[in-house]
């Protein structure tokens, strides 16, 4: 699609959209109350939204922004593809746009042409970084249950990718049980109840975000074994009860997936308005925790 | 319908009752009304077009199931049919508009005719029937995108179907109002429509005036699967991608259209323009929950809209409920 | 004139073989996993499906009764969330002592539980709103003033002293199986020989016979919803006592649809007038065994969708043909 | 004379669940005949006429249809083949216009659209040729159950069959509503068509029926031209011997004194519409009959009294004490029982069994501290199902699979067994076998007897007259006449049906009912107003 990325003026405050795509994990809601909080103490009128988990209503949400006229938008996507059309409607309309968390179609709406810049972490690299921490604790040997984050959905798909492309190279690593526990505690310790049950040759855990994790360890625990001795468990996301546990020696460890944005987002917004170059990938540097480092980092977990 | 029985009309009753029932179009008109004059840009080319591009997918389901509740039925499939068609209508966007339409809409009547065979020949329950569909369309889904969504042809027609125009009105729509007046004749005019109402009414009546009751309830399944696989075409298309995570919730969402609009689930009853008015409803709030929110003043506690919600729910249908009652007395 | 004879034992196949059509399916998928799954014979296996079957299965026989009646209950998984975000109030953030914050804990969210039901109650008797949309104004309210109670956060529980809700156990029996038990228990005996379980029938099988024959349908219908609502709201305890958290966003969610699977596979009729709370337990089982199975299988999701979509319908059509 | 029969049904076996209904039973219908099927309470009738026209499968026997052998496994098929039924129980859409109802399945249509306009007046065409001059774009629903069953026999001429089947045709219909339907068959019967005809009332059969079928048990017993006395086919219909019938008399009342206490009292009671102002009185053991045209409103006045639909206004007292139920159970609470008249719709609950069925009005009482007492509840069962001779499989039957009379006996047992101090009967005995009518009858004697009160609305004036010590007549809403009894007589009930001066004239303006005589002989008693 042609044409520049539509102006910002340079405003004291601003009425922006927060384009939400589902509160019902501990994430979400951190996520949305980081944007909250900033919009707050600047003063702005923040238009939030929620779709609810669909994509297309999120997507009508984001044309309900472009019918008020807001100064700007920033989407956090439930889905790539679904949401790319009203990305370019957005432009169209003359409405910077700014893209977080997980990404839109970018053969499609490219960032820094379409949408001003995609600010967010690499899922992808996620799953690999978890994948690198429990080769080497494991020593290159273990039988792992995989938890799915919720089917089809970008993160449980790139999780899933970047964990598995990672231990193609080792032959001891092996993945006996993979099953969706979409995201949510109760349903991780449900799926790892039945799991261990089938499987107790199993020596260690992947869960794709740490309340599975958290509800894994309650079924191993249940079930007599015992979670970071005879079993070794690694998450995503670095929420402060996955630290508890950390520290408590029962999750091995956990990449982070900050969802506090709202500084960030902002800051951009006004980088942009002000005319400084914004890079098109603007991708989080997170932290990973184990128990090296749980301790100091849990009042900056979220 | 233990007030139907005893129900006789006075002539007070008859001059009301064009006005009685229809508690939907009080509100609906209200609702407009108020938020026109509140904010600005609500009735906006822009926001109206994008509201009914959106909420045709809505309509198209709920004409489909006014036809199954009106033969006293129920259809939870639908939704998932939607979110299977869309993955469908995808796959074939490759081949054209035509393709991808056709490839939707008919994945739809089939289930629709799989829900419709297990109903009258297997003798299960419409309301465990489609729950079966409702997880096996689901299913379906997943397993054709590989449990992610599947772009469309983003350089063919196929497209066109769901963010173009014709004639100066979004695509969706007039797709809708075809459907829509297809629908009116069908339960007007036609021995379809009127052996549906009447199987609603009384199935056993029904068999005994000589009807073959099973068609017409296989027919009736058909058309509801084939209008939830045309909602999933638009969806592909207007979103520009199958999906194969959507449409959670939308059974639930086009039951409350049908019944807000009046119609009564045990069947024999029922006004797809009711239907329509009640789904456009339903639609509203979240439109207005929208536009209040950008006013800024009260910005509306995220948690809150849920309640907000389920309370205009609330007010809507007792409203519709008590206009009926009274009709009924 | 030929006239009964009442000594004579008549043939009623009927509600027998209902039940033993869906009994049958449990049976076989019991078979099949003992005969294929690894470690199936344990009692932990049976602790697992047994523990997960109690919350669906506490909500169903609320779910029963409410069918019994003609009605459906949409609002319990909502209902669910509410009571499960009022219980960490009264034990965590009230002050209380424990000693009288866990008991309210147990005590209240059930009681506003039992509001919100009685709540659908009137709106389906008093303003005659039908069943479905009636408690899906909770099913969708419910999850918001839920979540409006926690302010959305999932809360986490610093002392395991909530627990005994969900892993404690008695005589040896988890205390979850145990409740599930005598829910189920109480509620035969109520459905068979009590006045309001006869009432509760009647209400479904023919409501204006039932009203001019002296039956207090409004009555009837109220206290069953609240019944329904109450055993959500025990779920909802159960839940969170289990996962040492509550999660006003999830706690219960699709509960309805399981719980309503359950009732339709043991046989109640969706139309109302006839009840198996049996048929009830073994379709709860079921589902939760098949669920177990295929997970334990390693059967993608988007397969065990249509494997379960198929059981269910085929459990189902085969009580029709048992029934004919 | 076997080619001369349109239908042939021979060796008709079915059974359900093993207990056999028809037992080899045989039909043999001559063109143009009007052909009477009769026979007790469950003799079979119903379910020979539902193998014929295919609702159910037979299980075994041969049915010729206008020369051929023919197997309808579907109502349809029967339909397209030239057979028009009415079914017991009004088989027919209750939220669909009567229009509908009269032309379903062979709407007029242009352009391959329904014709609405054409419907509307073929509708009208086919009611007004049977009398019914009613708004036929009105929902079905709105109107009473005799009304009904008009519409239904409309549909079934409508269809311009072979062969007319009735299923209890008159069961809800006053005198001239039945002379018109007679009048009708008789057209019918010139012009080549057969009518099979089902009914209790005896009498009927022999204005308008010329071969007559008796079943009994599932058999056939006897089949011939109708030249049998009623006594001979009553013995016939029961298998008893012509003496022991005759001592059993006509009705099976015997008129007890009743005490002068006045029990229930109403005055100027109303609930609009169709209740304008009604007063009557019935005293202890006294058995009160509730006369009028269709349409007067009976049905509405016993359910106001009885808090069905409570009244708005005017005033009732019950043994002396003023009461305005506002649910039934609060008058059942009082001591009043109510049998209404759609036994379908408002008596049985279809699944449940007969001992439930029996019991479920007396629960309550069956019931200590919130337990139902079986033991006991199986004693009452016992004794009132024997003592109305209800014909089922077991008590543990359910109550849908019983025949439409023996369902009937179950629910005034439901309210006999309860003891009450009033039972109010809307159309008691409509259904029931003439024996069974007999003892239903006797059975409310000895009740009196025994200090009931009974209000009784019926369409049968023979039953009002010897059944009652006295008779309210209404009209349009408002009670214009009470009649002793000594004034009791087939006149002067039917004059006050029809001319009875209501207390105010400008009720006649309202548009009420309908149902005329369509310019047959007795229309003089319907334009009163
Ligand atoms: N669907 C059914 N299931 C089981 N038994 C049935 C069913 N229908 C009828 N019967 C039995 O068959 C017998 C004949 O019933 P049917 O209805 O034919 O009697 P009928 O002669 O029409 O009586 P009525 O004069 O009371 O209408 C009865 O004993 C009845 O209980
Ligand atoms: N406007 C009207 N037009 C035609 N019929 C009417 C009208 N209003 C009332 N009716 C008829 O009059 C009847 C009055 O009620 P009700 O049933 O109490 O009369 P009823 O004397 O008990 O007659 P039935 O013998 O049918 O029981 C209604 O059933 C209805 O069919
Ligand atoms: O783990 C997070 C998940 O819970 C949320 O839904 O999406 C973003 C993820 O990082
Ligand atoms: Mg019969
Ligand atoms: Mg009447």
């Amino acid at each position: 699609q042609g044409g520049a990325l539509p102006k910002l003026a340079v405003k004291p405050k601003y009425r922006v959209c927060f384009n939400q795509s589902e509160m019902d994990n501990p994430w979400r809601l951190a996520q949305t109350k980081s944007m909250q909080d900033e919009a707050k103490r600047l003063g702005w009128t923040l238009i939030f939204t929620n779709a609810n988990g669909s994509a297309a209503k999120q997507a009508a949400d984001v044309r309900s922004c472009i019918a008020q006229r807001v100064d700007a938008i920033f989407l956090t996507p439930r889905e790539e593809k679904p949401l790319t059309p009203v990305v370019l409607e957005a432009k169209r309309a003359g409405i910077p746009l700014f893209v977080i968390d997980r990404k839109v179609d970018e053969k499609v709406a490219k960032p820094g042409q379409d949408f001003v810049t995609f600010i967010g972490s690499d899922f992808y690299q996620e799953g690999q970084r978890a994948a690198e921490w429990l080769v080497k604790e494991t020593g290159g040997k273990a039988k792992i249950i995989e938890l799915q984050g919720s089917t089809g959905s970008s993160p449980a798909i790139d999780r899933q990718k970047g964990f598995a492309d990672y231990i193609k190279k080792y032959p001891g690593i092996q993945i006996v049980a993979s099953q969706t526990g979409n995201f949510t505690r109760d349903e991780g310790r449900k799926v790892m109840e039945a799991l261990i049950q089938a499987h107790p040759e199993a020596t260690a855990v992947y869960a794709h975000n740490d309340e599975m994790a958290l509800g894994a360890i309650t079924a191993l625990e249940t079930a007599g074994r015992k979670p970071g001795k005879d079993i070794t468990i690694v998450s995503i996301d670095g929420q402060k009860s996955a630290l508890d546990a950390i520290i408590a020696g029962k999750l091995g460890a956990t990449v982070e997936c900050n969802p506090r944005f709202g500084v960030k987002a902002f800051q951009t917004l006004k980088d942009y308005a002000a005319g400084k170059k914004v890079a098109a990938r603007l991708v989080n540097e997170d932290r990973f925790f184990d128990k090296t480092n749980a301790k100091q980092m849990l009042a900056s977990a979220f | 319908m233990a007030v139907a029985q005893r129900s006789r009309t006075s002539s007070w009753s008859a001059v009301l009752k064009p006005l009685l029932g229809q508690g939907a179009l009080i509100a609906l008109l209200l609702l407009v009304a108020f938020a026109a004059f509140r904010y600005e840009g609500f009735l906006s080319a822009y926001n109206v077009s994008s509201f009914f591009r959106y909420n045709s997918m809505f309509m198209l389901i709920a004409i489909g199931m006014t036809f199954v509740i009106v033969t006293g039925g129920i259809d939870l499939s639908v939704g998932s049919v939607a979110a299977m068609s869309s993955v469908i209508a995808a796959l074939a966007s490759p081949y054209g508009l035509l393709a991808g339409l056709l490839a939707g809409a008919l994945a739809g009547a089939l289930v629709g005719l799989i829900n419709g065979l297990v109903i009258t020949r297997l003798r299960v329950e419409p309301f465990v029937a489609t729950l079966g569909a409702f997880l096996g369309a689901r299913g379906i889904a997943q397993l054709a995108s590989r449990q992610n969504a599947v772009s469309v042809d983003q350089n063919g027609t196929f497209t066109k179907l769901g963010q173009g125009d014709f004639l100066g009105l979004p695509i969706p729509v007039v797709l809708t109002l075809v459907m829509l007046a297809t629908g009116m004749v069908l339960l007007r005019y036609t021995r379809f429509g009127r052996y549906a109402l009447s199987i609603g009414d009384n199935e056993d009546a029904a068999r005994l005036m000589g009807f073959n009751v099973d068609s017409v309830k296989l027919g009736v399944y058909v058309f509801s699967g084939l209008l939830a696989g045309l909602a999933g075409v638009i969806l592909a298309s207007q979103f520009g991608a199958g999906q194969p995570v959507e449409g959670v919730g939308w059974e639930l969402t086009a039951i409350a259209g049908v019944v807000v609009g009046g119609t009564l689930l045990t069947g024999g009853r029922g006004s797809l323009g009711n239907s329509m008015v009640g789904v456009i409803l339903l639609g509203l709030i979240f439109n207005v929950l929208n536009f209040e929110n950008g006013k800024g003043i009260i910005s509306i506690d995220v948690f809150w809209q849920n309640v907000i919600r389920g309370v205009f729910l609330l007010v809507v249908v007792v409203m519709q409920s008590s206009r009926l009652a009274r009709d009924n007395h | 004139m030929m006239v009964a004879n009442p000594k004579l034992p008549v043939q009623r196949p009927t509600v027998l073989l209902t039940q033993h059509s869906a009994l049958l399916a449990l049976l076989g998928l019991i078979l099949f996993n003992i005969l294929t799954t690894p470690n199936f014979l344990t009692l932990n296996a049976l602790n697992i499906n047994m523990t997960q079957t109690a919350t669906i299965l506490i909500v169903a026989v609320g779910m029963t009764y409410v069918i019994a009646t003609g009605g459906i209950d949409l609002s319990v998984g909502s209902i669910m969330a509410i009571s499960g975000a009022i219980a960490p109030l009264l034990f965590i953030s009230s002050g209380l002592a424990p000693t009288l914050g866990i008991p309210l804990a147990v005590a209240l969210p059930i009681l506003a539980a039992g509001l919100c039901g009685a709540f659908n109650g009137l709106l389906v008797t008093r303003f005659h709103i039908q069943p479905i949309i009636a408690t899906l104004v909770l099913f969708i309210a419910g999850r918001g003033i839920a979540q409006v109670i926690s302010g959305g956060q999932l809360i986490n529980f610093p002392d395991e002293r909530f627990k005994f809700l969900g892993t404690s156990s008695i005589l040896g029996v988890n205390i979850q199986i145990f409740l599930m038990l005598i829910i189920v228990i109480v509620a035969v005996w109520v459905i068979r020989s009590t006045l309001f379980g006869r009432y509760v029938v009647a209400v479904g099988g023919n409501p204006e016979a039932a009203r001019l024959s002296g039956v207090p349908v409004v009555r009837t219908k109220v206290i069953v919803y609240t019944i329904s609502g109450m055993l959500a709201g025990l779920a909802g305890l159960i839940s969170i006592a289990v996962n040492n958290s509550s999660d006003a966003n999830l706690v219960g969610q699709n509960m309805e649809l399981d719980a309503i699977a359950a009732v339709a596979v043991g046989g109640t009729a969706l139309s109302g007038g006839k009840v198996s709370l049996f048929g009830t337990m073994v379709g709860a089982l079921f589902i939760q065994l098949l669920r177990y199975t295929l997970l334990v299988k390693g059967v993608p999701d988007s397969v065990a969708l249509m494997i379960k979509a198929a059981i269910i319908v085929i459990a189902v059509a085969l009580q029709y043909r048992r029934r004919k | 004379m076997t080619e001369d029969a349109l239908l042939h049904m021979s060796g008709i076996n079915k059974a359900f669940g093993g207990v056999p209904a028809l037992r080899g039973a045989h039909l043999k219908v001559m063109r143009g005949a009007v052909h009477a099927l009769i026979g007790q309470n469950g003799a079979g009738k119903s379910t020979l006429l539902k193998v014929l026209t295919g609702a159910y499968s037979r299980d075994s026997g041969e049915i010729l249809f206008d020369g051929q052998s023919v197997d309808f496994t579907s109502p349809k098929q029967s339909q397209l083949a030239g057979i028009a039924t009415i079914y017991q129980e009004v088989n027919l859409v209750r939220l669909q216009t009567v229009a509908e109802n009269v032309l379903l399945g062979h709407e007029p249509r242009r352009y391959g659209m329904i014709d609405w306009k054409a419907m509307n007046a073929q509708a009208r065409d086919h009611l007004n040729k049977i009398g019914v001059n009613i708004d036929v774009t009105r929902p079905l629903a709105s109107y009473s159950i005799a009304v009904q069953q008009m519409v239904a026999i409309a549909r079934a001429l409508a269809l311009n069959a072979k062969l007319v089947v009735m299923d209890e045709p008159t069961s809800s219909l006053d005198e001239r509503e039945v002379e018109t339907l007679f009048q009708v068959i008789n057209q019918l019967s010139h012009s080549g068509v057969s009518v099979i005809f089902v009914s209790h009332r005896l009498d009927e059969l022999y204005a308008a029926c010329s071969d007559i079928t008796v079943l009994r048990d599932g058999q056939t017993v006897y089949e011939g031209a109708l030249k049998l006395t009623k006594l001979q086919l009553i013995s016939t219909m029961i298998g008893r011997n012509v003496q022991e019938v005759a001592t059993q008399g006509q009705t099976g009342f015997v008129r007890h004194q009743h005490e002068d206490e006045v029990l229930l009292d109403t005055r100027q009671m109303r609930r609009a519409p169709q209740v304008q102002d009604i007063s009557l009185q019935v005293r202890r053991k006294e058995v009160v009959g509730i006369a009028g045209l269709l349409g007067a409103g009976r049905t509405e006045t016993v359910r106001a009294l009885f808090g069905a639909e409570p009244a708005h206004a005017g005033e009732i007292h019950f043994k002396n004490r003023s009461v305005r139920w506002k649910t039934p159970s609060e008058a059942i609470a009082d001591g009043i029982a109510f049998c209404g008249e759609d036994r379908k719709h408002d008596g049985i609950i279809p699944d449940w069994s007969v001992r439930e069925n029996l019991t479920l009005a007396l629960l309550p009482r069956l019931t200590r501290a919130g337990i139902v007492n079986r033991a006991e509840q199986q004693r009452v069962v016992e004794k009132f199902a024997e003592r109305l001779n209800v014909r089922c499989a077991s008590y543990d039957q359910p109550i849908r699979e019983l025949s439409g009379g023996n369902q009937q006996k179950v629910l005034l047992a439901r309210w006999l067994c309860m003891r009450p101090d009033l039972l109010i009967l809307d159309e008691p005995t409509r259904g029931i076998d003439v024996g069974a009518k007999a003892e239903i009858q006797n059975l409310i004697s000895e009740l009196a007897g025994d200090g009931l009160s009974v209000l009784m609305i019926s369409s049968d004036l023979e039953e009002l007259i010897e059944g009652c010590h006295r008779v309210t007549v209404l009209r349009d809403g408002r009670t214009v006449a009470h009649l002793s009894e000594k004034e009791l007589n087939e006149e002067s009930i039917l004059s006050a049906m029809a001319h009875g001066s209501a207390a105010d004239p400008a009720s006649g303006e309202q548009e009420r009912v309908l149902v005329n005589a369509g310019g047959t002989t007795s229309g003089g008693l319907h334009d009163g107003r």
